[in-house]
Order: structure tokens, then C-alpha cells, then sequence
């Protein structure tokens, strides 16, 4: 019997902690034959558990073009992230996944790619922006926005300043007005402002964003009035999950499953959502 | 496929039955309530004639409402797995209503749909539905609504009816089931021509509540994702639950771990759209957070979502929901809101 | 020193919920009075009887508890004032539904003992540990609990 | 005398309430409907008749939010009446945001056929607080019942038969937890079942974990249920619950001498204390 509800043993080789409340692990499969096999698409997620605690849905924010190993980033709310927090290098998470689409890599091939991020939302656009910039010669510009509520709240803080420093990457990075530091040397705005200022060209293009819900609604709105076709944002959905599959019936918006047809949509087919999300 | 008669009374029928090692799963009265329990001997056994519907539907015995799905133990920091066995003894569920028996059809569709559900299908495949027509109906009843009747044999392995001589005969609908029949020759007896229909479950048929037209119901459904209707509709739900718990299509539930000192078990409780907790984010933001929007979810899961991916309606006309409703809310009467009856001649 | 020669005979587990401030410190005291008493119950410190949820209870019998005692100060002594009485009339109430249940209320157990009471705990506690173990071990919930892993699998 | 829907049009057209939570005709023959009229054209609909048995108390808990602004009025009988007052004694509702259609009520029937139990026992033909009332009295012909009648008949029993008695009707419960739902009394935002940390009941079912959550039920209710036998009516699998609510009453009204429902300035008995409370089963 193939039991679908059973995870893989993953142990956590390396924790960073992002943000006061964000959390990322490098967890490795116990099982060599598993880590070898095991192979996602930027974009997909995953359910990862704490035994005894439950399960949780995060994406997968490595990227896949990095093997034998999956990260993972968290913020610390419920139940289950809260036990997370607590463990430590060499515990064991469960992991099940992966689980539902990915960003449509193929079809960004050749194009400017514009990224653009709020908060914990970077997670799963980094593991798309890693996997490109791994094939860089594959895409044209490459442009990425990331903003957050304050300094102290920005993640893979690393990473952002190989970003800045890389000479194939137009990267701008902004905090809310008030969450700056004398250090700040970013801009200082809400993140569909500075989209504005930065006015992206939308001609063979594609934007991909994700977010907190109220960020989005505006670099939506924002693309929009930058001429962007709905064809060409594309976004990642998050509901509230529990088994990945399309069984549970949580995650459910209309007809569409977002563990199966989703988490990343793009704008022509969200309009197509009822108001359900 | 074939037709058999069954020799004796329907009891000696169920007494051959349990004869063969199956596990017999059957209506009875336990603790003052009709519901499929496990019978020990054909004297406990209700004819098809003796109820109308059990209280709750026989999807317990697939997809129970609680089941563990994978077992663990701590020993410091490692953690073991253990798979979780399932019964592996073969039932018979035996006397399911029409509208019981269809509902495995449907639900198949989603517990195979892109991951197949082995607990489920493991079950499945080790079960046998013998269904029975319905020898009588009440007021909450409404199968035909759903494409149902009194004698259909949708999602049976074998079918229990009466001809026009008050015999019941066995209609093998699978072959599943017509290996069954083939266990059990000493009760029955393969009839050589088709048993002519008894007039009872026409006239039952007529009885129930009117057709209403599906299709139009979701044409409104459709088009109808915000409207005022829904608040309307759903202003008095207590959020009970009862009706999804009594349903036999509902399917959603809840993953839940539980631990006990250094061993634990993760398990799949049943859950309702009803409760406001059932989507309830971490982040505290609720897509569905108010009842309007949540018995719409209902309605529109049963006859729009479902129609849409499956080509199929996720209600069998049971009247389950009907009954419970501690308030009465009708799917019936909500469904006939939008919806124009079909005209029967 | 005479030694305990272990047998085969009941052991029971009882829990005991105290307040800590009377009888935890008189249980203290019975220990630094260095009075013997029988090592059957588990302590559990909670700052007022007030406090004791009956879930505790019940959690406890879950988990394989023989009898309980719930103890705490002496009316009029609470620290908190009146956290006692509000449990008084707690436990009225709780034990007649744990014997409407079919619980044998006997192996729920309510007592005051102040912090000046050491001889008063360990005679209670040797009192109780003997009534329990006369009425054996407490079969109801081991019956009916499902263990997580050898439970059957019905169907 | 006005009828119930005359009255509710009055109430709406003069915009003293923001609605008006009554019976109408149901769908089946031996049910009503709970119906929240918002507008006098829709006020017809209201009726009373033996058949409206449910308590409407339940929709003046806050999760309703029907209270918000103005005021709501709602049909009552006598014994759901009571539950109101429990809703004012534990601060849930004001007096001043309900409007009270009281109805004489001579006994109201879950089936069609058989008097409900709750109304053997019940002295509350006429309500004991309304803003209007309707209806007339019956000379009740019921023979009057001892309410604790069926409790102290349980409690012949031995301690075993009990415990099987409950085991075997705990098991039943599938924790839809619909008693608790149509529970007027049972307004917590958040129910103890629904925390999960730490989780005290479990919410799989089985005979240990089903128990711990109707003494759950039962002991959060004692002293303040007012019997209007809405849990077991809810539950579609039959359980006693009654019983079980019943038994804390006589408890309550033995011990602290306590009728829940009857005072709305009265303290809830068990957040409330006397010195001389009963003390004999403490060591």
C-alpha cells in the first residue's frame, strides 16, 4: 500500500534565523535513495511536520537546481511553528511534497523576468530567482524588488547583498516609511510605489510577485497600469491546507484546488477566482 | 449480467452470507438508533422492507471519522515511522439505500484524483455493496433530484429488489459481485429471464419530492457566486456540522497528530465547511468568514465545483441533512430557490 | 535501615494536585520532619486549589491514575483569599457527575492541609495509598483508552 | 390580541428593531423553520404552534451579531426565557437589546405526536419576562412530572452499570459537536475542543476522549443550563444529553439551593461561594 499521508525524514543541517520571527532550515533527506531521487519545481510546496505537533504548509524555498538538499523559511504564528522554532541542528521535521504547479520556468525563457517581494513572500520567489540565475544566460534582465516592514524584517539578508552586488541583476530593495535605519541605504516607500517609480517595461516581459495580500492587491494594480497583460504577472495563492492533495477540501476557491492547480496563478487566470481566497 | 433468485427467506439469505468468513455490515438497532453495525448472526438482520434510511451513512466504514494514517516514536532525537495496518478481513455492507450506494461512485473520483487515497481504496476494494430498493420513502427524501430512484443500482456490486411476485431477487451489477453470488449457490438460484419490475417502486418514485432540474441549478450557481440570497439562506445555521458529519459524500477533514509519552500517531478526523475554524489562517485572516459564505461553499461544492471537475453532484438525495437540521434548513427547498422543476409527464 | 523488599503486590499511582502554598509546604515539611510516608503519590505544585481544572483529573486517570488527591489550604487560609470555597463548590458539584458517570468517587480524594501539617499529609497520604490499594486498580479507563498503538483496526 | 406577525410588521415599519427571529411553517410536516425576518413584508411568515420547539436564544449570542445596533426581537416560551436571563446574568446581552415576543406556550412536540419531555416538568406556560405577549393558555392537561425524576431513577443504578451505560452511548458521538453549537449558554469564542495548545480533549473520537468531552459539556453547563433540551434534540445520534444536564441541576439545586434562569441578577453558583457550603467529603 502506498501510503500518501507518509512523510519523508528530513534532518535539519543548518538553521538561520532570518527576522525576529522567520526561521530557515537546510534540511537534508535521511534517506541517500530519497535525496537522490528527489526533485521539485520552483514554485511547488510542501507539508512539513513536526511529530506530535502537526503539519504545516510552506513552499520550498531552495532552489531546485541545489540537490540533496530542501530549505525551508517559516514565520512563527501557530502551533506548529511554534514547536519548529524550537528544534534545533540534527532534529527530525517530516516532509511530504512536492505538491501541487510550479512558476512555468520554460515559458520565461528569453525574457525579463521582474521580481518583485514583500516580506516572508520572497520565499518562494527565491528559489524561482536562484534557479534562474543558475541558468542565467537563459533570460534576459533580471530585475528584483524586495521590500519589507522594517530593516530588521527583511529576509535571506546574505543573500540580498550578493543580489546588490551582482553586476547581471538590477536589484532594488525599499522598507515601509519607518521601518529604516540611519544604516538604510534603500529606498523607503511601499513596495507598489517604488514598482512605480521603477516602471518596468512590460514588453516582453514577465512579472512575478508574491507577498502579504494587501501588497499584492497594489503591484497588481500597479503592473496594471503599467500596461502588463494579465498573462504576464504571475503569483503564488495560500490557503489554508492540510493534506496537499486535493483531498481535505480547505484549500478549495471555486473549482480550483490550490494544492493541485495552484499555488501560482497568474493574473489572467485569478480574475477567473471567485472572491473566495 | 445476471439475475438471481434467492431460494429462502432473505435471512438464510444473510445466514450464507456470514457463513463465508465476510464481515456482514448491516442496518440494526443499537443503542436506539438505525445505523450500519457489524451483524454476528441473520437473526439480527432487518429486511429491506423493515427501515427507510439509517441515521448515518455507511462512509464510516471507508473513510472513518477518525483514522490514523501513520504511527511514530521517539527514541532522544530519532523518530520512527510505522505504517498502520488496515483491516484486512472482507466485508459485505449489505442493504444500502440507492442513494447510500451511489455515493462510493462519487466519491471515488476525488479520493483518486491525482493521489490516490490507498486507505479509502484499500477498503473499497476489500468491500462488497449489496444494495437494496427502497421499499418505502418519507418527506426528506429527494434521490430522484440527483438522477437517482428508488430501484437504481448505481454503485452496488449486487442489487436486492422485489419482482411483481413480492420475491426479492439479486441483480448482479459487478462482476465483483456476481463472484459473490457464485460463493453462495446453496441460497440462490440464477433466474433465466429478466424478473419483471414491481410496481412499488414506481409509485415511490412519484412519491418523493418533485425532479428539480440540476442543470439549471447550476447555471444559477454559475453566475450567482455573490448574491444576497446566500445571506438569506444560511441566516439561521447554528454551524453545526450535522449536516456534513450525516452526508455520505462529504469528505473533508482535518490532519491531526496526537502523542502519548514517546510514541504518537497522526490521524484524519472528519471536518466540516460549516465551522469557521475550517479555514481559519494562522495569520487570522478567514477567506470563508461568515456563514453566508460558508453555506454557499456547501451548496456550491455539491452542485457547481463537483459538477465542474467530476461531472458529477456531490449529494445523493439522501434527505440525511434534512432530518438533522436542528433549524431545518433544506438543501432541497434551497436548491428549488434557483431552480425550476422538471416537468414529468 | 529496613528496606522495602519489592513484591508483586498493587503499587498504585496517585496524583496529587496541591496548592502550593499550604500543602505543598506541609508536604516539604513532612519530608524535612523526616516522616515517613508511602512514595505512591506525584506531587503536582499549582498555585491554588482554585486553579485545579477538572481536566487535570481526568487527564490524570487517562494516563493510568489509581486515585487521586486534591489538596489545599484550610478555609479562611487561602492566599488568595477565597480560591478554596470556589473549589469547594467545584468539587461538590464535580464529584457527583464523576459518580453520576459510574466513576468510583472514592479514589477522588479532597483534603486541607496547611503548611503546618506534615504529620497531617503523610498520614493522609498512607491512608489513601491503602484505600486505593484495597480497591484495586482502576480498570475503567484502562478499558476503554485507546492506546495509540495496538489499537485494532476494526474495519 | 395581536398575532405574532402583525406584531413583528409593527416593530419593523417602526424600525425599533433590526429584526425579528421567529418560527414559520417548515418544509417538513412535523418541522418548523427558524426564520430572521429583517423586513415587515416578510413578517407573515411568522407563526407559533406546538411544533416550535427550538430555543431562539441561541441567536442573541454575539457570533449572530444581530444585537449590534438596534435592538432584536425574538419570539419566546416561557422556558426560553430563561435562557435569556442567563444570557443577562453572565453579561452576554443586555435587557434593553432584546425585545421579548412572549408566547403562552402549552406544550410543544419534536415529533408531532409526542409532548416534548422537556414540558412535563415545566410551570412556565406564560414567560416570566416579556416586552409583549401573545397567545392563550390552555388549562394544561399534562400530568406534571418530577424534572429530576428520570435522574433519580438512573442513580439506582450500580457504579458498573452506569459506566456501560454511558460508554455505550458515548461511543456513538461522532464529535460534530452540535450540541454545543445550538447551545444558547455555550458562547465561548473560542471552545475548549478547538485550543490547541495545549490540547486537553482530543478531538478524534473514541470512548476516552468522547467522555472527557461531555463531562466537558456538562460540567461548563451546570448551574447555568436552563434544560431547554436543544444538545439532544441537535444530536442526531440520540444521546442522553438531558440526563447528563439534568443530573448537574439537582446537584445545584440540592446543594446551593440554585435554579438556573429564574434571576437575572443572580450570581452563576459556581463563581459564587458560601462559608457554610458543604464540606463533609473533605479531609
Amino acid at each position: 500500500m502506498i501510503n500518501i499521508y507518509k512523510p519523508y525524514l528530513t534532518r535539519i543541517q543548518e538553521i538561520k534565523i532570518e527576522t525576529p520571527d522567520t526561521k530557515t532550515f537546510k534540511l537534508r533527506f535521511d534517506d541517500s535513495e530519497v535525496a537522490e531521487k528527489f526533485n521539485f519545481r520552483a514554485g511547488q510546496f510542501g507539508e512539513y511536520s513536526i511529530f506530535g505537533e502537526g503539519e504545516s504548509t510552506f513552499c520550498i524555498a531552495s532552489s531546485p537546481t541545489r540537490k540533496g538538499y530542501i530549505e525551508c523559511s517559516f514565520k512563527i504564528v501557530g502551533k506548529v511553528t511554534n514547536a519548529l522554532k524550537k528544534l534545533d541542528v540534527g532534529d527530525v521535521v517530516g516532509f511530504r511534497g512536492p505538491y501541487g504547479n510550479s512558476f512555468p520556468l520554460e515559458e520565461m525563457y528569453d525574457k525579463n523576468l521582474i521580481f518583485i517581494g514583500g516580506g516572508i513572500g520572497l520565499a518562494p520567489l527565491r528559489s524561482l530567482i536562484w534557479n534562474c540565475l543558475d541558468l542565467r544566460e537563459k533570460f534576459k534582465d533580471i530585475t528584483i524588488l524586495y521590500g519589507a516592514r522594517s530593516v530588521s524584517f527583511l529576509v535571506y539578508k546574505d543573500e540580498l547583498d550578493e543580489w546588490e552586488k551582482r553586476a547581471d541583476i538590477k536589484y532594488y530593495k525599499t522598507v515601509d516609511p519607518g521601518g529604516e535605519t540611519k544604516e538604510w541605504n534603500g529606498k523607503i516607500g511601499f513596495v507598489p510605489k517604488i514598482l512605480d517609480e521603477i516602471c518596468p517595461k512590460p514588453e516582453n516581459s514577465v512579472a512575478i510577485t508574491c507577498g502579504p495580500p494587501i501588497m499584492i492587491k497594489g503591484v497588481l494594480k500597479s503592473l496594471e497600469k503599467l500596461n502588463f497583460k494579465p498573462e504576464q504577472v504571475i503569483t503564488t495563492l495560500e490557503n489554508r491546507m492540510k493534506c496537499g492533495f486535493g483531498k481535505c477540501g480547505r484549500c478549495n476557491i471555486g473549482k480550483t484546488y490550490v494544492c493541485i492547480d495552484g499555488p501560482v496563478f497568474n493574473a489572467a487566470e485569478l480574475n477567473q477566482l471567485p472572491m473566495d481566497y | 449480467m445476471k439475475n438471481f433468485k434467492i431460494k429462502n427467506d432473505y435471512k438464510n439469505f444473510v445466514k450464507g452470507l456470514l457463513s463465508l468468513n465476510y464481515l456482514v455490515i448491516a442496518p440494526k438497532y443499537e443503542n436506539g438508533i438505525l445505523k450500519f453495525s457489524k451483524i454476528k448472526n441473520a437473526a439480527e438482520i432487518l429486511s429491506p422492507s423493515e427501515y427507510i434510511n439509517t441515521v448515518s451513512s455507511t462512509k464510516e466504514y471507508f473513510f472513518p471519522q477518525t483514522e490514523p494514517v501513520i504511527k511514530f516514536t521517539f527514541e532522544g532525537k530519532e523518530i520512527f515511522l510505522k505504517d498502520v495496518e488496515i483491516g484486512k478481513k472482507p466485508k459485505v455492507v449489505l442493504g444500502l439505500r440507492p442513494c447510500d450506494a451511489a455515493s462510493f461512485s462519487i466519491l471515488d473520483d476525488i479520493f483518486q484524483y491525482e493521489y490516490k487515497d490507498e486507505f479509502y481504496f484499500t477498503r473499497r476494494e476489500k468491500t462488497i455493496i449489496i444494495g437494496a430498493a427502497c421499499e418505502s420513502n418519507d418527506e426528506s427524501c429527494f434521490c430522484t433530484t440527483t438522477g437517482l430512484a428508488p430501484d437504481s443500482s448505481q454503485g452496488a456490486d449486487l442489487f436486492i429488489e422485489k419482482n411483481n411476485e413480492e420475491e426479492y431477487f439479486l441483480r448482479a451489477v459487478t462482476e465483483k459481485g456476481e463472484r459473490l453470488v457464485e460463493q453462495l449457490i446453496a441460497e440462490v438460484e440464477e433466474l433465466e429471464e429478466e424478473p419483471k419490475k414491481n410496481p412499488l417502486y414506481e409509485k415511490i418514485e412519484k412519491q418523493i419530492r418533485k425532479k428539480i432540474d440540476l442543470i439549471e441549478a447550476k447555471k444559477w450557481l454559475d453566475n450567482n457566486f455573490e448574491n444576497e440570497k446566500w445571506e438569506e439562506l444560511s441566516s439561521q445555521c447554528l454551524s453545526c456540522g450535522s449536516c456534513a458529519y450525516l452526508c455520505p459524500t462529504c469528505h473533508c477533514f482535518d490532519i491531526v497528530d496526537e502523542v502519548n509519552y514517546n510514541s504518537g500517531v497522526r490521524r484524519k478526523n472528519w471536518d466540516a465547511c460549516q465551522f469557521d475554524l475550517f479555514t481559519l489562517h494562522s495569520s487570522g485572516h478567514n477567506p470563508r468568514d461568515t456563514k453566508a459564505k460558508r453555506y454557499r461553499q456547501r451548496v456550491m461544492h455539491k452542485f457547481k465545483y463537483y459538477a465542474d471537475r467530476f461531472d458529477k453532484t456531490l449529494c445523493t438525495g439522501c434527505g440525511r441533512c434534512i432530518r438533522a437540521c436542528p433549524v431545518n434548513i433544506d438543501i432541497y427547498e434551497v436548491v428549488k430557490e434557483f431552480a425550476p422543476l422538471v416537468e414529468q409527464n | 535501615m529496613e528496606e522495602k523488599i519489592l513484591t508483586s503486590q498493587f503499587e498504585p499511582k496517585i496524583a496529587s494536585f496541591v496548592c502550593t502554598w499550604c500543602t505543598y509546604t506541609g508536604a516539604d515539611l513532612a519530608g524535612t520532619s523526616r516522616l515517613k510516608y508511602e512514595p505512591n503519590v506525584r506531587i503536582i505544585r499549582l498555585p491554588c486549589t482554585g486553579r485545579i481544572d477538572y481536566n487535570l483529573i481526568i487527564k490524570a486517570f487517562e494516563n493510568g491514575a489509581d486515585g487521586i488527591l486534591v489538596s489545599g489550604c484550610h478555609p479562611n487560609d487561602c492566599h488568595y483569599s477565597s480560591g478554596n470555597f470556589y473549589a469547594r463548590r467545584r468539587f461538590i458539584v464535580f464529584r457527583e457527575l464523576l459518580q453520576f458517570i459510574g466513576i468510583d468517587v472514592r479514589r477522588v480524594q479532597f483534603a486541607w492541609v496547611s503548611a503546618a501539617e506534615g504529620a497531617k499529609w503523610a498520614k493522609l497520604v498512607n491512608k489513601f495509598t491503602s484505600e486505593i490499594k484495597d480497591l484495586g486498580q482502576f480498570t475503567n479507563y484502562q478499558k476503554i483508552k485507546r492506546d495509540i498503538f495496538l489499537e485494532e483496526a476494526v474495519i | 390580541m395581536n398575532s405574532i406577525s402583525e406584531i413583528a410588521k409593527k416593530l419593523l415599519d417602526e424600525n425599533r428593531v433590526s429584526a425579528v427571529v421567529g418560527y414559520s411553517i417548515g418544509s417538513l410536516p412535523n418541522k418548523t423553520k427558524t426564520v430572521i425576518v429583517k423586513s415587515s413584508q416578510q413578517a407573515e411568515k411568522l407563526i407559533f404552534n406546538n411544533l416550535c420547539v427550538n430555543n431562539l436564544a441561541i441567536y442573541l449570542t454575539k457570533s449572530f451579531r444581530l444585537t449590534t445596533q438596534k435592538p432584536v426581537a425574538v419570539v419566546m416560551k416561557g422556558c426560553d426565557v430563561k435562557s435569556v436571563t442567563g444570557l443577562i446574568q453572565e453579561k452576554q446581552i443586555e435587557r434593553e437589546q432584546v425585545f421579548i415576543i412572549g408566547v403562552k406556550c402549552n406544550g410543544v412536540s419534536e415529533d408531532g405526536k409526542n409532548l416534548s419531555p422537556k414540558c412535563y416538568s415545566c410551570k412556565l406556560q406564560t414567560p416570566k419576562m416579556y416586552d409583549i405577549l401573545v397567545g392563550e393558555e390552555e388549562e394544561k392537561n399534562i400530568e406534571f412530572k418530577n424534572p429530576f425524576s428520570d435522574v433519580e431513577e438512573f442513580e439506582k443504578k450500580s457504579l458498573d452499570e452506569r459506566w456501560n451505560f454511558w460508554m455505550n452511548e458515548l461511543e456513538k458521538c461522532v464529535k460534530c459537536y452540535a450540541c454545543r453549537q445550538v447551545c444558547p449558554l455555550c458562547y465561548c469564542e473560542k471552545c475548549i475542543v478547538d485550543k490547541t495548545v495545549p490540547r486537553w480533549i482530543e478531538p478524534h473520537t473514541s470512548k476516552s476522549s468522547n467522555l472527557s468531552w461531555h463531562i466537558t459539556r456538562a460540567f461548563h453547563l451546570a448551574g447555568r443550563c436552563t434544560g431547554c433540551g436543544e444538545c439532544e434534540r441537535a444530536c442526531h445520534h440520540n444521546i442522553p444529553l438531558s440526563l447528563l444536564n439534568k443530573k448537574m441541576a439537582k446537584v445545584v439545586y440540592d446543594n446551593f439551593n440554585y435554579q438556573a434562569g429564574l434571576d437575572d441578577k443572580a450570581k452563576s453558583p459556581l463563581a459564587d461561594f458560601k462559608f457554610q457550603d458543604k464540606e463533609d467529603f473533605i479531609r
